[in-house]
Parts: C-alpha cells; sequence; structure tokens
C-alpha cells in the first residue's frame, strides 16, 4: 500500500551532544530501529519500527537516548480517539484480527486503587514485624470437614494434599514457548529459593526443570501439551485451565515458527506445527465433565497433589467456582480481566471478562454463603501489581495471588505488549537465541527473589499495622478495607464499607 | 582472591564492558564527555564472531608469564593483582609475547596497558563488571 | 446512633472469675468486690456475670434469660417457645431497683426442654436445636433477646458499672461453683444490654478483653457454619468458636486453645515430630478460627473455666490459687481485694490455656 | 638452610624469588663481580639512547634485597666452587658455604681478534657512551639482536653507523630472510648501513667499533664438577648433575620443547623461569620447568618483532596491513612463528607451542588469521576464561 496511514506512536529521541556512536542501542534493537551511517559518523532511528521497550534507552552508557510518545494527533474527538482510528487503519490495511499481548489497558476502574487498608489506633495495638513474629505461611487446599482421632485420643493428621506457601504470592502460569527458557528457570529458581510455586502454563515441563517439581505446578490446559503421567507426578500441584482472564472464552496458539528444538520436545508436537490450543477442552463441556477430569488426574497422581481449576473472571463466576469447588478441586483460581497474556485478539482481551475484584469478592461470598469456602483455596489473579493490591485481594477473601505481569516486569519487560511478535529485547517473551540470552537467569532469579521478598516485607508491615500477625486471620477480613469514590453497588459486591463508615 | 570471569553464555557482545573500560581508564567525570570522537582502546576486549561473544581480559594467572618475563620489572604482583608500571615499561612487549591470553596490550604511549581490575578506583568492583547487563562478566572468589 | 449489632464497637474491658475445683458454691459478692476494683477499666456501658452451677434445681433444663423491648415482643417470643419447648418454669428475673441501672427492658426467665416431637421432627440433637431456637428468637424477633441458654447456669448483664449490675441482679442471692465478671469500655457508646458480656451460647460464655483484628475473618468464617453474628462483637464470635470447635468439632479446651491462640510457625517447627503434625494439624485445617490482636479471655463451660491470652500476649491476666479456689483476673488486685492470702500467683504466657476443671469431671 | 647464587641478574633474582615462595627464612648470598643493584640487561641499549636511566635499569626495587633478606656480595667474584666441601672460593680469598648453590653465571661476548667494545654490561654501556659523539663513525660486528640494539642506541648520535655480519641477513638466528630484509630496510631507511656475508677485516676508518658477535656461556666454574654440553647441562628442576648444584639462565642449555633439541636458550623470560623453579627446588619444593623455547619480542624504532619456536614444518604467510606473519607447523602442532608490525596478542600462538597443543582441536583457519581464543573450543574457553 503507497500510503501508510498510520504515524508512529513514539518517537526516538537522540541527544547527539551525549552519543558516543559505540552502537549498543543498534546491536540491542531486534526491530532494527537504530542504525550507525558510516558516511556520516551518525547514528539514525526509525521511529516506525521502535515498540518503545526500552532497551536501547536501558542499555545507553551516555543517557543519549529517550523514547518519546509523538505530540503528532489526528482530529481526534471523544468517540474517535488517536487509537480507535489506527487500529481501523490498520485492519483496513490487513484484513486481519488485531493482536496484542499483556494486560487490558483500557481504563475500566481499577477497584484495587479504590480500596484503602486500616491500621490499628489506640484500642488494639499495632505490631511491628521487627519486633515480633508476623507469619505469611499460607497452606492451599481443601480442608476437611471431620475430626479424626486415633485410639488413644489423639487427632489424626487426615489433610488431603496441602501446597505450603512461605508467602501468599505464586507466579502465574506462562508457558514454555511463550516465555523463554531462561524465564522460565528464573521462575523455577526463583520459587524454590522462596519456598513458593511457579506454574508451567500449557507449553509443558523442560527437562531441566524437573527438579524444581516441589515448587512446580504444572498446567493442563485444553491443547494437553507436554502432558504425560511423569510430568503430572513431577510437580507439587496440577492446574486445569479453564479459561485466561486477557482471553476468555478464547483457546491459544503458538505460531509453529516457535515451535523449534526443546519447545517441540517438551510440548510433544512436531517441529513447525503450530501448538493450537481449543477454546474449550474437548472432554470438557460441563461441570461433571471437569470433575471427571479432576478425578482423572487425581487417580493418575495416586491422590497426591492438589488439583487447581483456573477460571477467567466472567459474569457468573460465583456461580462458576461454587460448581468446581463441588467438583473435588482443591484450589479455585479466578483470572481478572486485566491479566496478561503472550497473545490474544484485541477486542477479547480489552472487552471481555469483569475485574478480579469483583470476582474474587462474589466467589469469596458465594462460597462463604454456601458454607463450603472451606473446601477450597480461592487464588486471585489478573493484575496484581504490589503487595498493597495483594493485601486487599487477601482481606477480600483470596487465600493467594498469582502474579504473571508483575513478575515479567521484575525480569526486565518494560511492558511494551508486542509479546506477539516474538521479538522481546528482553529475553523473556522469545525463543531467538540472540535475545534469550539477554534473560540471565542468575540475574533474573535474583530480581524475582528481591521483588517477593520487598513484598513480603510491605505486607507484614501493613498487617502489623493492622494488628494481625497471621495472614490466615486477614483472609476474608473486609471490616480491614473501606472503598472510596465507590458507589453503593461496587461497594455491596465488594462487600465492605465505604471509608468513613 | 576476587578475580574477573567470564561466561560467554551471557555474553551479548554489546562492547559495553569496553567502553566503562575505557572510561575508567580516563580521569574523567561524564562518560560522554569523555569517549565522544574517541577510538576507545580498552583493556578489556570483545571477541566475537557467529553469535559468539566474549570478553578477554588479564586472568590474573598465579604462575603470569608476563610478570616473570618482564625485562624491566614493570610488570609485577602487588596483592595477586597484576599491575604495570608504565614508567618503567620499554614498549619491549615481551609480555604480549608471553601472554597466552592476548590481555595485554599496547597503549597511546607505546607502553603496554593491561586490565588492573580498576584497584585505583574506589570501585567495589572493576567497571566492566559494574557495568555488564547480563553477569556474563563477574568478579568473584573462586578456587 | 446504631445499636449494637448494627454496627461493630471495638472496646476494653476488665474481666474476674473464681472456680471451686472441689464444687463448692459461692455467692455472686465476691465477684462484685472484684470487679470493682476494676472500676477504672469500665466506662459504665456495660457489665455482667456468667454463674455456673446456680439452677441444681433446675439442672436438667435449658435456663433462657431473654431481654424483651416490650410486651408485645415477649408475647411474640413466647409463643414462640411454647411452640418448640416444655416450658417447666417461667418468671421475671429477680432484680433491685437501683439508682446507677436505668432504662432496664422486661428481664425474663424460662426453664425449658425440647418438645420432643419438635426435636425428633428436626432431626438435630439437642444442644443444636436449643442453639437454633436461640439464633431464632435473636435475629428474627424483634425486641426479643435470648442472652443465657445454658443448663445450670446463667448470664446476668445489664448496661452500667459491672458492681452495680451485680447489686441489680442480686448476684449475693446466687450460689454456684464458679462466675466470670466482665466490665465494659466500649469505645463506641450506644450501650445495649445485650450487648453487654458475658456473651454465651448454651453453657458456654465468654468474658473478653481485648480487641481482635482477626474480628471479620472470624466472624466471615463462622457465619458459614450456622451461626450469626448479630452484635459484631470479639465475644461473640469467640463464643461462637468456642461452641462450634467444642460441640460440633468435639475440640477439647486445650485443643481449642491451640487453634484460636495457635503457636507461631516457627515455634512449632522446632517441636518434636509428633507435636509438630498436630499442630500443624490443627493450624492447617483450623486456619480461620485462628484469633490475631489483644485478648485475654475467660471461657465457661460445663464443669469449668479457661483462661487464655492471645499468643503475643498484649492484654494482662493473671491467675491466683488458694486451696480448691482458682482465681482469674485482669489485674492482681482484683484477686487480693476478695483473697489476699494466696499460694500462688502467676501470669500464664500468650497463648497458654489454663483450663480449671471441677475436681471428678464434669458434672 | 644455605643458598649460595652466582649471579645477580635475572636468573638469580628468580632464585631468590623461587627460594622465599617456600622458605621464608634461610640464608640467601649472591655473589655478583658486578658491583651494582640488579639490573635488567637487555636495557642497556636504552640507556645509551636516553630512554631510561640508572634508576630505570633496576630489575628490582632498592629494598629488594633487604625484603628478600638476601646478604649481597658485589664485586667480588666466584673463582672456584668446592663441590666436595660445598663451598665457594672467592676472589678476594674468602670462602662461602653452601647447603644449595645455583650458577647462574650468564654468558659473555664472542671474542674476536679485533679490538672493540663488548655491549653486554651496565659498564660496557657506560663505556660506549662516553665514547659517543657526533663525528664518530661507528662499526658495530654483529647484526644479532645485541648489535641492532646498539645500533638502535646510537643511531642520531653518531656520524655514520655501519652493521657487519658474517651472515646473510639481519638477525639470522630469529628472522627468516623475509622478515630480516623488511628489519635491514627499517634500519636503512633511518640510514644505517650493512655490510653482510663479508667477515670483517679491517676496521679502519671507524672511529668506535663495537663487538657484538654472538655470546658463549659462562660454563668454567662447573668444568669438572658437573656436566657440561653446550652449555650447563640442567634437567627441568634445573638441577645440574652434581647434587646440590643447581644452573639457570643464559649459562645453561636444555631443552626447547618446539624442537625437542638441547640449545642454549639465552633470553630473559627463561632464564628467570630457570631461577625461579631452581630456587623453588632448592628451597625443597617442587617445582618443573619444562616449557622452554626460544622466543624474543624486540622492537626497533617502533617495528615490532615477536618470534618463537623453530622454523621448521609447513608455513602459513600473511602480509596484511603492513604486518609480517609467519606460523611453521607440521605434525599438528605448531612449531614456530615470525611476527613483525601488529603484534597483538601474539602470545595465544606461543602458547600454542609451548603446549603442544593439536590444532586440530582448535579452529586453525581462524586461528591463523588472527589470534584469538575464540579459535578454541568453548570448553578450553569455559576453562581459560570462565575458570571452571
Amino acid at each position: 500500500m503507497a500510503v501508510n496511514y498510520i504515524y508512529p506512536d513514539y518517537e526516538v529521541a537522540r541527544n547527539y551532544d551525549k552519543c558516543i556512536n559505540c552502537r549498543v542501542c543498534e546491536k540491542q534493537c531486534a526491530n532494527g530501529v537504530h542504525e550507525y551511517l558510516a558516511d556520516a559518523d551518525k547514528m539514525v532511528a526509525d521511529d516506525a519500527k521502535c515498540v518503545n521497550c526500552h532497551r536501547c534507552v536501558a542499555l545507553c552508557l551516555t543517557r543519549a537516548l529517550k523514547i518519546i510518545k509523538s505530540d503528532n494527533t489526528y482530529r481526534e474527538n471523544a468517540n474517535w480517539s488517536g487509537k480507535t482510528i489506527n487500529e481501523l487503519y490498520r485492519q483496513a490495511s490487513t484484513g486481519g484480527v488485531l493482536l496484542s499481548s499483556m494486560g487490558n489497558p483500557e481504563p475500566y476502574p481499577v477497584y484495587f486503587d479504590k480500596i484503602l487498608i486500616n491500621a490499628s489506633q489506640v484500642t488494639n495495638p499495632s505490631i511491628d514485624p521487627l519486633r515480633e513474629p508476623m507469619e505469611t505461611r499460607v497452606i492451599l487446599g481443601a480442608k476437611p470437614q471431620v475430626i479424626e482421632r486415633d485410639k488413644s485420643g489423639h487427632i489424626i493428621n487426615n489433610l488431603p494434599p496441602q501446597l505450603k506457601l512461605s508467602m501468599p504470592i505464586m507466579f502465574s502460569a506462562m508457558s514454555y514457548g511463550s516465555i523463554s527458557y531462561n524465564a522460565h528457570e528464573s521462575l523455577a529458581r526463583a520459587a524454590e529459593e522462596l519456598d513458593v510455586l511457579y506454574n508451567t502454563g500449557e507449553g509443558g515441563l523442560h527437562e531441566d526443570f524437573y527438579r524444581y517439581g516441589k515448587n512446580t505446578i504444572v498446567q493442563v490446559a485444553s491443547g494437553r501439551f507436554g502432558v504425560h503421567p511423569g510430568y503430572l507426578k513431577a510437580g507439587a500441584a496440577i492446574e486445569i485451565k479453564m479459561g485466561q482472564g486477557a482471553k476468555p472464552g478464547i483457546g491459544g496458539h503458538l505460531p509453529g515458527s516457535k515451535i523449534v528444538g526443546d519447545i517441540s520436545r517438551t510440548r510433544m508436537i512436531p517441529e513447525g506445527s503450530d501448538a493450537i490450543s481449543p477454546a474449550p477442552h474437548h472432554d470438557i463441556y460441563s461441570i461433571e465433565d471437569l470433575r471427571q477430569l479432576v478425578y482423572s488426574l487425581k487417580t493418575a497422581t495416586d491422590f497426591k497433589k492438589p488439583v487447581s481449576v483456573k477460571i477467567a473472571a466472567v459474569h457468573n463466576v460465583a456461580a462458576i467456582a461454587s460448581g468446581i469447588a463441588r467438583s473435588g478441586a482443591d484450589i479455585v483460581v479466578l483470572d481478572g480481566f486485566r491479566g496478561g497474556t503472550g497473545a490474544a485478539p484485541t477486542r477479547m482481551r480489552d472487552h471481555v471478562g469483569i475485574p478480579i475484584e469483583l470476582a474474587l469478592a462474589s466467589v469469596d461470598k458465594r462460597l462463604r454463603d454456601e458454607g463450603i469456602r472451606d473446601r477450597v483455596s480461592v487464588v486471585a489473579a489478573g493484575s496484581i501489581r504490589s503487595s498493597a493490591d495483594i493485601v486487599k485481594a487477601i482481606a477480600l477473601g483470596a487465600d493467594a495471588v498469582y502474579i504473571g505481569t508483575g513478575a515479567l516486569l521484575a525480569l526486565g519487560c518494560h511492558l511494551c505488549r508486542n509479546c506477539h511478535t516474538g521479538k522481546c529485547n528482553w529475553g523473556i517473551a522469545t525463543q531467538v537465541p540472540e535475545l534469550t540470552k539477554r534473560l540471565n537467569p542468575d540475574i533474573g532469579y535474583k530480581r524475582l527473589v528481591n521483588l517477593l521478598n520487598a513484598w513480603k516485607h510491605e505486607i507484614k508491615e501493613m498487617m502489623g499495622g493492622m494488628g494481625i500477625n497471621s495472614i490466615e486471620t486477614l483472609k476474608g477480613n473486609r471490616l480491614m478495607l473501606r472503598g472510596v469514590g465507590l458507589n453503593a453497588k461496587e461497594l455491596e459486591v465488594l462487600g465492605i464499607k465505604h471509608a468513613g463508615e | 582472591m576476587k578475580r574477573v570471569y567470564v561466561n560467554e553464555k551471557w555474553c551479548l557482545g554489546c562492547r559495553l564492558c569496553e567502553y566503562y573500560c575505557a572510561f575508567a581508564g580516563t580521569s574523567g567525570k561524564d562518560i560522554a564527555r569523555s569517549l565522544k570522537g574517541v577510538k576507545i582502546n580498552p583493556r578489556i576486549k570483545i571477541e566475537e564472531k557467529d553469535g559468539i561473544s566474549f570478553a578477554v581480559s588479564c586472568r590474573h594467572c598465579k604462575e603470569p608469564l608476563c610478570v616473570k618475563g618482564c625485562i624491566t620489572g614493570a610488570l609485577s604482583v602487588a596483592d595477586g593483582v597484576i599491575v604495570v608500571n608504565q614508567d618503567k615499561c620499554v614498549s619491549c612487549y615481551t609480555c604480549v609475547l608471553c601472554c597466552p591470553f592476548g590481555a595485554i596490550s599496547t597503549s597511546e604511549s607505546g607502553a603496554v596497558q593491561k586490565c588492573e581490575l580498576c584497584i585505583k578506583s574506589a570501585a567495589d568492583k572493576p567497571a566492566c563488571v559494574a557495568g555488564c547487563p547480563n553477569n556474563a562478566i563477574v568478579f568473584e572468589e573462586r578456587r | 446512633m446504631l445499636k449494637e449489632g448494627e454496627t461493630r464497637i471495638p472496646s476494653g474491658c476488665a474481666i474476674s472469675g473464681v472456680i471451686d475445683k472441689s464444687g463448692k458454691r459461692m455467692n455472686g459478692e465476691a465477684m462484685i468486690r472484684s470487679i470493682a476494683v476494676m472500676h477504672e477499666r469500665s466506662n459504665g456501658l456495660g457489665g455482667g456475670f456468667a454463674a455456673y452451677g446456680i439452677y441444681p434445681e433446675y439442672k436438667d433444663y435449658y435456663a433462657l434469660h431473654l431481654f424483651y423491648d416490650s410486651p408485645s415482643s415477649k408475647k411474640e417470643c413466647e409463643d414462640f417457645l411454647e411452640r418448640h419447648f416444655d416450658i417447666i418454669n417461667l418468671s421475671k428475673i429477680p432484680t433491685r431497683k437501683i439508682p446507677e441501672i436505668t432504662d432496664e427492658p422486661l428481664i425474663w426467665r424460662y426453664f425449658v426442654t425440647p418438645l420432643p416431637t419438635k426435636l425428633a421432627a428436626s432431626g438435630l440433637d439437642e444442644r443444636e436445636f436449643v442453639a437454633k431456637c436461640v439464633f431464632r428468637v435473636n435475629t428474627r424477633i424483634s425486641g426479643a433477646y435470648v442472652f443465657s441458654s445454658g443448663k445450670n447456669m446463667g448470664v446476668f448483664k445489664a448496661v452500667g458499672y459491672p458492681e452495680d449490675v451485680g447489686r441489680f441482679y442480686k448476684l449475693e442471692e446466687y450460689e454456684g461453683y464458679a462466675f466470670t465478671v466482665h466490665g465494659r469500655y466500649p469505645t463506641n457508646t450506644p450501650g445495649w444490654w445485650g450487648g453487654a458480656h458475658p456473651f454465651a451460647l448454651l453453657d458456654y460464655s465468654v468474658v473478653h478483653n481485648g480487641e481482635i483484628s482477626s474480628y471479620d475473618a472470624n466472624r466471615r468464617a463462622i457465619e458459614q457454619y450456622g451461626y450469626s453474628c448479630t452484635l459484631q462483637t470479639d465475644t461473640e464470635v469467640i463464643a461462637y468458636i468456642v461452641d462450634y470447635l467444642n460441640r460440633k468439632k468435639g475440640l477439647s479446651m486445650e485443643e481449642i486453645a491451640h487453634v484460636v491462640a495457635a503457636p507461631f510457625w516457627e515455634t512449632i517447627g522446632h517441636m518434636d515430630k509428633k507435636k509438630q503434625e498436630y499442630h500443624e494439624t490443627l493450624r492447617t485445617i483450623f486456619a480461620p478460627q485462628l484469633i490475631t490482636g489483644p485478648f485475654s479471655i475467660i471461657v465457661g463451660f460445663e464443669g469449668g473455666l479457661m483462661a487464655l491470652n492471645d499468643r503475643l500476649k498484649l492484654r494482662s491476666m493473671v491467675i491466683a490459687e488458694k486451696g480448691d479456689k482458682v482465681y482469674i483476673a485482669s489485674e492482681e488486685a482484683a484477686i487480693r481485694i476478695i483473697e489476699p492470702d494466696l499460694d500462688c500467683v502467676y501470669a500464664p504466657a500468650g497463648g497458654c490455656p489454663v483450663v480449671v476443671r471441677l475436681n471428678g469431671g464434669e458434672q | 638452610m644455605k643458598y649460595v647464587i652466582i649471579g645477580n641478574s635475572t636468573a638469580g633474582i628468580g632464585c631468590v624469588e623461587g627460594i622465599r615462595q617456600i622458605d621464608k627464612s634461610g640464608n640467601i648470598a649472591i655473589i655478583s663481580d658486578e658491583p651494582h643493584h640488579t639490573y635488567s640487561r637487555p636495557l642497556i641499549s636504552y640507556l645509551v639512547k636516553g630512554k631510561v636511566d640508572a634508576e630505570q635499569m633496576k630489575y628490582r626495587a632498592d629494598s629488594f634485597y633487604k625484603d628478600n633478606d638476601v646478604t649481597l656480595l658485589s664485586g667480588v667474584r666466584a673463582v672456584k666452587i668446592n663441590a666436595g666441601e660445598k663451598a665457594v672460593e672467592l676472589s678476594d680469598g674468602n670462602s662461602i658455604a653452601y647447603d644449595k648453590l645455583l650458577v647462574a653465571t650468564g654468558s659473555r661476548a664472542f671474542e674476536l681478534p679485533i679490538a672493540g667494545n663488548s655491549f653486554m654490561t651496565l659498564d660496557d654501556a657506560r663505556k660506549l657512551q662516553s665514547q659517543l659523539a657526533p663525528e664518530k663513525k661507528v662499526l658495530i660486528i654483529g647484526a644479532g639482536l645485541i648489535g641492532l640494539k646498539c645500533a638502535e642506541g646510537i643511531l642520531g648520535r653518531v656520524a655514520s653507523i655501519t652493521v657487519a655480519d658474517l651472515a646473510p641477513r639481519v638477525l639470522a638466528s630469529i628472522l627468516d630472510d623475509g622478515g630480516a630484509a623488511l628489519v635491514q630496510k627499517h634500519f636503512e631507511e633511518r640510514g644505517v648501513k650493512f655490510i653482510l656475508s663479508k667477515s670483517v677485516s679491517s676496521t679502519d676508518g671507524f672511529d668506535i667499533v663495537v663487538i657484538a658477535a654472538g655470546v658463549r656461556p659462562n660454563t668454567e666454574l662447573l668444568s669438572g664438577i658437573a656436566q657440561i654440553g653446550k652449555g650447563i647441562a640442567i634437567n627441568e628442576k634445573c638441577e645440574t648433575s652434581n647434587p646440590d648444584i643447581y644452573a639457570a639462565g643464559d649459562c645453561t642449555e636444555s631443552i626447547d620443547v618446539s624442537s625437542g633439541q638441547q640449545k642454549i636458550m639465552a633470553l630473559l623470560p627463561n632464564a628467570y623461569m630457570q631461577g625461579e623453579c631452581a630456587g623453588v627446588n632448592m628451597a625443597g619444593g617442587n617445582k618443573i620447568f619444562d616449557k622452554a623455547i626460544p622466543m624474543n619480542a624486540i622492537g626497533f624504532m617502533g617495528l615490532h618483532i615477536i618470534t618463537a619456536g623453530n622454523y621448521t614444518g609447513e608455513v602459513y604467510e600473511s602480509n596484511k596491513n603492513g604486518t609480517y606473519k609467519k606460523l611453521f607447523y607440521s605434525d599438528n602442532k605448531l612449531n614456530g612463528y615470525i611476527f613483525i608490525g601488529d603484534i597483538e596478542k601474539a602470545g595465544i600462538y606461543t602458547s600454542l607451542i609451548r603446549d603442544r597443543t593439536p590444532l586440530d582441536s582448535i579452529d586453525w583457519a581462524l586461528i591463523c588469521e588472527k589470534p584469538g581464543l575464540m579459535a578454541f573450543t568453548k570448553e578450553d574457553r569455559m576453562l581459560k576464561l570462565g575458570g571452571r
């Protein structure tokens, strides 16, 4: 097409006083933005190729580079925004479905940001986590309903398999294939060091990572990639992925170009073939079918592994979660609509699903109303961004949270939202060897460990402030929350009072 | 003793180490001003070919052939670090002849130069290590 | 202003209790003197007593103590009671008119036993049937409130200073083997008679000094099991937890203490394997029943008392012994005033329960 | 323990440093007929040229003897070794007993039946320096390393320099014809004249004559006491055939691992490493130096030459960007090389010779083109750079 309607979103601003022509930016940009012009002895940039991933900015040793948002503007109006116009132009020129990556960027309300946390004053002392024990251990799994005793009257441990976490944070499912080997290694090693869990996603488990089994949740998704008895037994728990917050109602598609070498082997599909995860599991068309799969997986693993079921937060999530709780699952994972993805149709990502805060609150309430809250643990996912989000999620009723995007950010992701291009300059969402080597797991895992340790400290501080010294007494403790700027219906769904009440 | 170790698995060939080394060799405060328009001559150098790259700098050998071969005594070992006294060097390059790593090179003055682990700066680690974005160059104690 | 139960009211308090292990009965006068010493810990917005062994002649009947706002609520409630229970005896609870206690509701006492037909039809065990009926009255019948429902025990409470409440109810005329008493310092002041402490369900009564930070987690957990926390007070939720764990889950008082004031994971980690597994199992199963934040409680139950502090011991509580008598109070002075010559005095560590039972087991 | 070292130059100093690695307290005495602090012999031409001063000539710091607790007997000559009694007789009539003895007597200029200066010692250099004047014509007999360094040293300070040699090319012992021509041209461009393939019969017309026609090892002290070939024979522990007597440096002969032949390899690095090796072994340690090869790094007026090994076998040759390079190899091994001009990373070639690296274990084509660690296997690099 002769005329390109789309003006680049970003401009590369180079300070030529500072640029020393070291060409690091040129070498580091997989998108080919930067180029050295030998005859002019000068670096130049093609803004159109820039995805604003900040790799060049971060590595520029003289800080000669910055990326600025273009101030070029269409004749926008309140109805037709520049983004909307651009998307339309793109579709008019390609005829294709728009693809996007990472979580929903649209300005829907972020309820976490409209919830405030309580602290003790006078009548109930706050607790100083530097002086007193402050417990963040969480144990996930179904809790038995009947106390059993031996002949001499001692209580017997009749607990079904449980997952013990040093803090209520896990790394959410990101498949080997959608992210790199080194990203997986970073997650696995961090989970091991932190005594938490990471999740294989639906890409199977690379043989090198079986050693992290006790810190691994192995996922079974609709494509059943990489699933075999050894895989199921390799982890600490099994997760059935029914849906994903970023793209409820649809499956996944990893292009054949990424199905190479170890990825093909790990997924157990031929090299070069597309890995297509169907929208539904083709053996699950109802809740009874889910129950069968739950028990099939439990049987396959001698009832030694808890089974988790992950669903996207959709409109009737509470009823679905109730069904899952009754299906024999030990854990139900709710993935809100701001959760990330390696690739999703833009319209699905941006317009389907509901916020995790509301989904979590209504699921927790529903399960309690039905008296079955102890039968399952509830894990919240879908854009948990900080320790404050975690404290709020737990007070709303979550047992633990999954972090995906947050973990990737710790690994260097700059949220350029171009995972689907496979050219991640940070070595995370790519399989290109020159790019994957940019993520050294020695650094990556340490950054994850740092992040979670920092969050743990903050969680402890906030707990201490509330006079709570064990995280189980934060769980569902909604009196510790107040809403600000929320309407009565939102407060009702969240089950919290307004600030000042 | 802590030494610089290189792991080519993680080397991106970005050459930041060379630039940081070159800057460490200047007395400048601003890297852009110090290196602008300068053809750098660092004491750590990247070898690169077909997607493989790695940095080479002095290994600070326990049996340093360069020190033993030095005809003037310009090279010596100070607390395990092989240092060069450029005033004593007469540019015979016997050390270049001896060094099995190719880690000694010539400086602008003709005297040899080599990595001295930035011991003359107050930094807690050499500039190349501090500047490496991917831990391909580390400074640590190993047996 | 919202009434007790319509909003959550944090409060500070004083507690005291005594039990004679031999089962010898004493009157309530000593308890009045004991709590009076801690006058400063109350603010006149609530006081009350639980007395065990006071109704020997009706010991096989549930003694229901009720507050009524009006004769019409009384009528409605009595209709309900008659439909579900055989009422052996009913009377006004005797009170003494004193200027310190005002605005009293109608205060009635019924000795009842479930109608066998109703009980059989419900499919419930007797105590669950009674408990359900109590909840029914308290949640459904406006203006009626059952504040005591155990056998051979009774709760007496009112808005006022606890020593005045004692005189009001003529506590000196009751003789029992164990008493607990509570003086209240709520930091919000609606002051409703039903909201005074002790809080009781069936034989379980709780007096509590503290303000627990786990309240809503505990409440929302316990409400799954048929309890409704109408008062929104710590004491209420603690009483339900005790009832749930003891009556429904069969845990002993000591085991209950290990749930609500569980040892820290780190402490558990240093225990021998058997103890470790015991505590891990309890903590895991009953995680929602863990109570955090400051509390010192005296739990009354049939045949005994349990004193327990939160695991950090964020509230004072001392225990003293003299012969067969064991005293528990927020302050030592409250014990010394009634028994200056003690065999021993000690402060139990946080999370370590002191359970005192009548010699020869439960009555 | 009493250590006696005859010789105060590179091998002797290496010996002191070797002994002190093991034995911090034994007595060490150095006997030196030169009345000087230890100095670097190869620097004498730089001294003449004025590039270094007396201070910079010092091979080790002033405090060296004190730091290492060494007794220096300078200006005294060792005249006889009494191996039976384990003592060295000195020119001043005294005698010094030893438990372990190192002979590091070096070499002296080959004598010709022509009067002239030799150019071996500090004193030689100072003497020559005193003779230099702008109108003087100088004849240097010998176009080897010493002769040419001397020529470089006096270039510009005299009226003319003529270098004569019997051999047909300069630096005959270390360069091939092509390399020699390059060096000769480099000198000639700066006014130095050469008379090659001719023997000098007369020095008429020259004001100063420097004789640099090769060196002879000083082996006499051990004559009849230990085995002597071209030089004092030593094994890989630098032991002579006589127990407790060690020898090191230019006075010895040892195995050239590049050729397998017994050779005198009178060059400074070898001298140091032999001396150090001897010292460690004298002090009861266990050290082997079995990697001696002929090698030289030398520069003349900005032209740098590095050579090593021997020049046999097939030849890889490249002349690019003013750099002259020849690699000599056979039987899967690098035997030697000549590198003139850009000598960057030459030591990697040296290591191939010294370590007898099988050439099929590296990327030979790549390393021919350019010395670099890239030519080694990943595992080798891990070992060399990664320390594991």
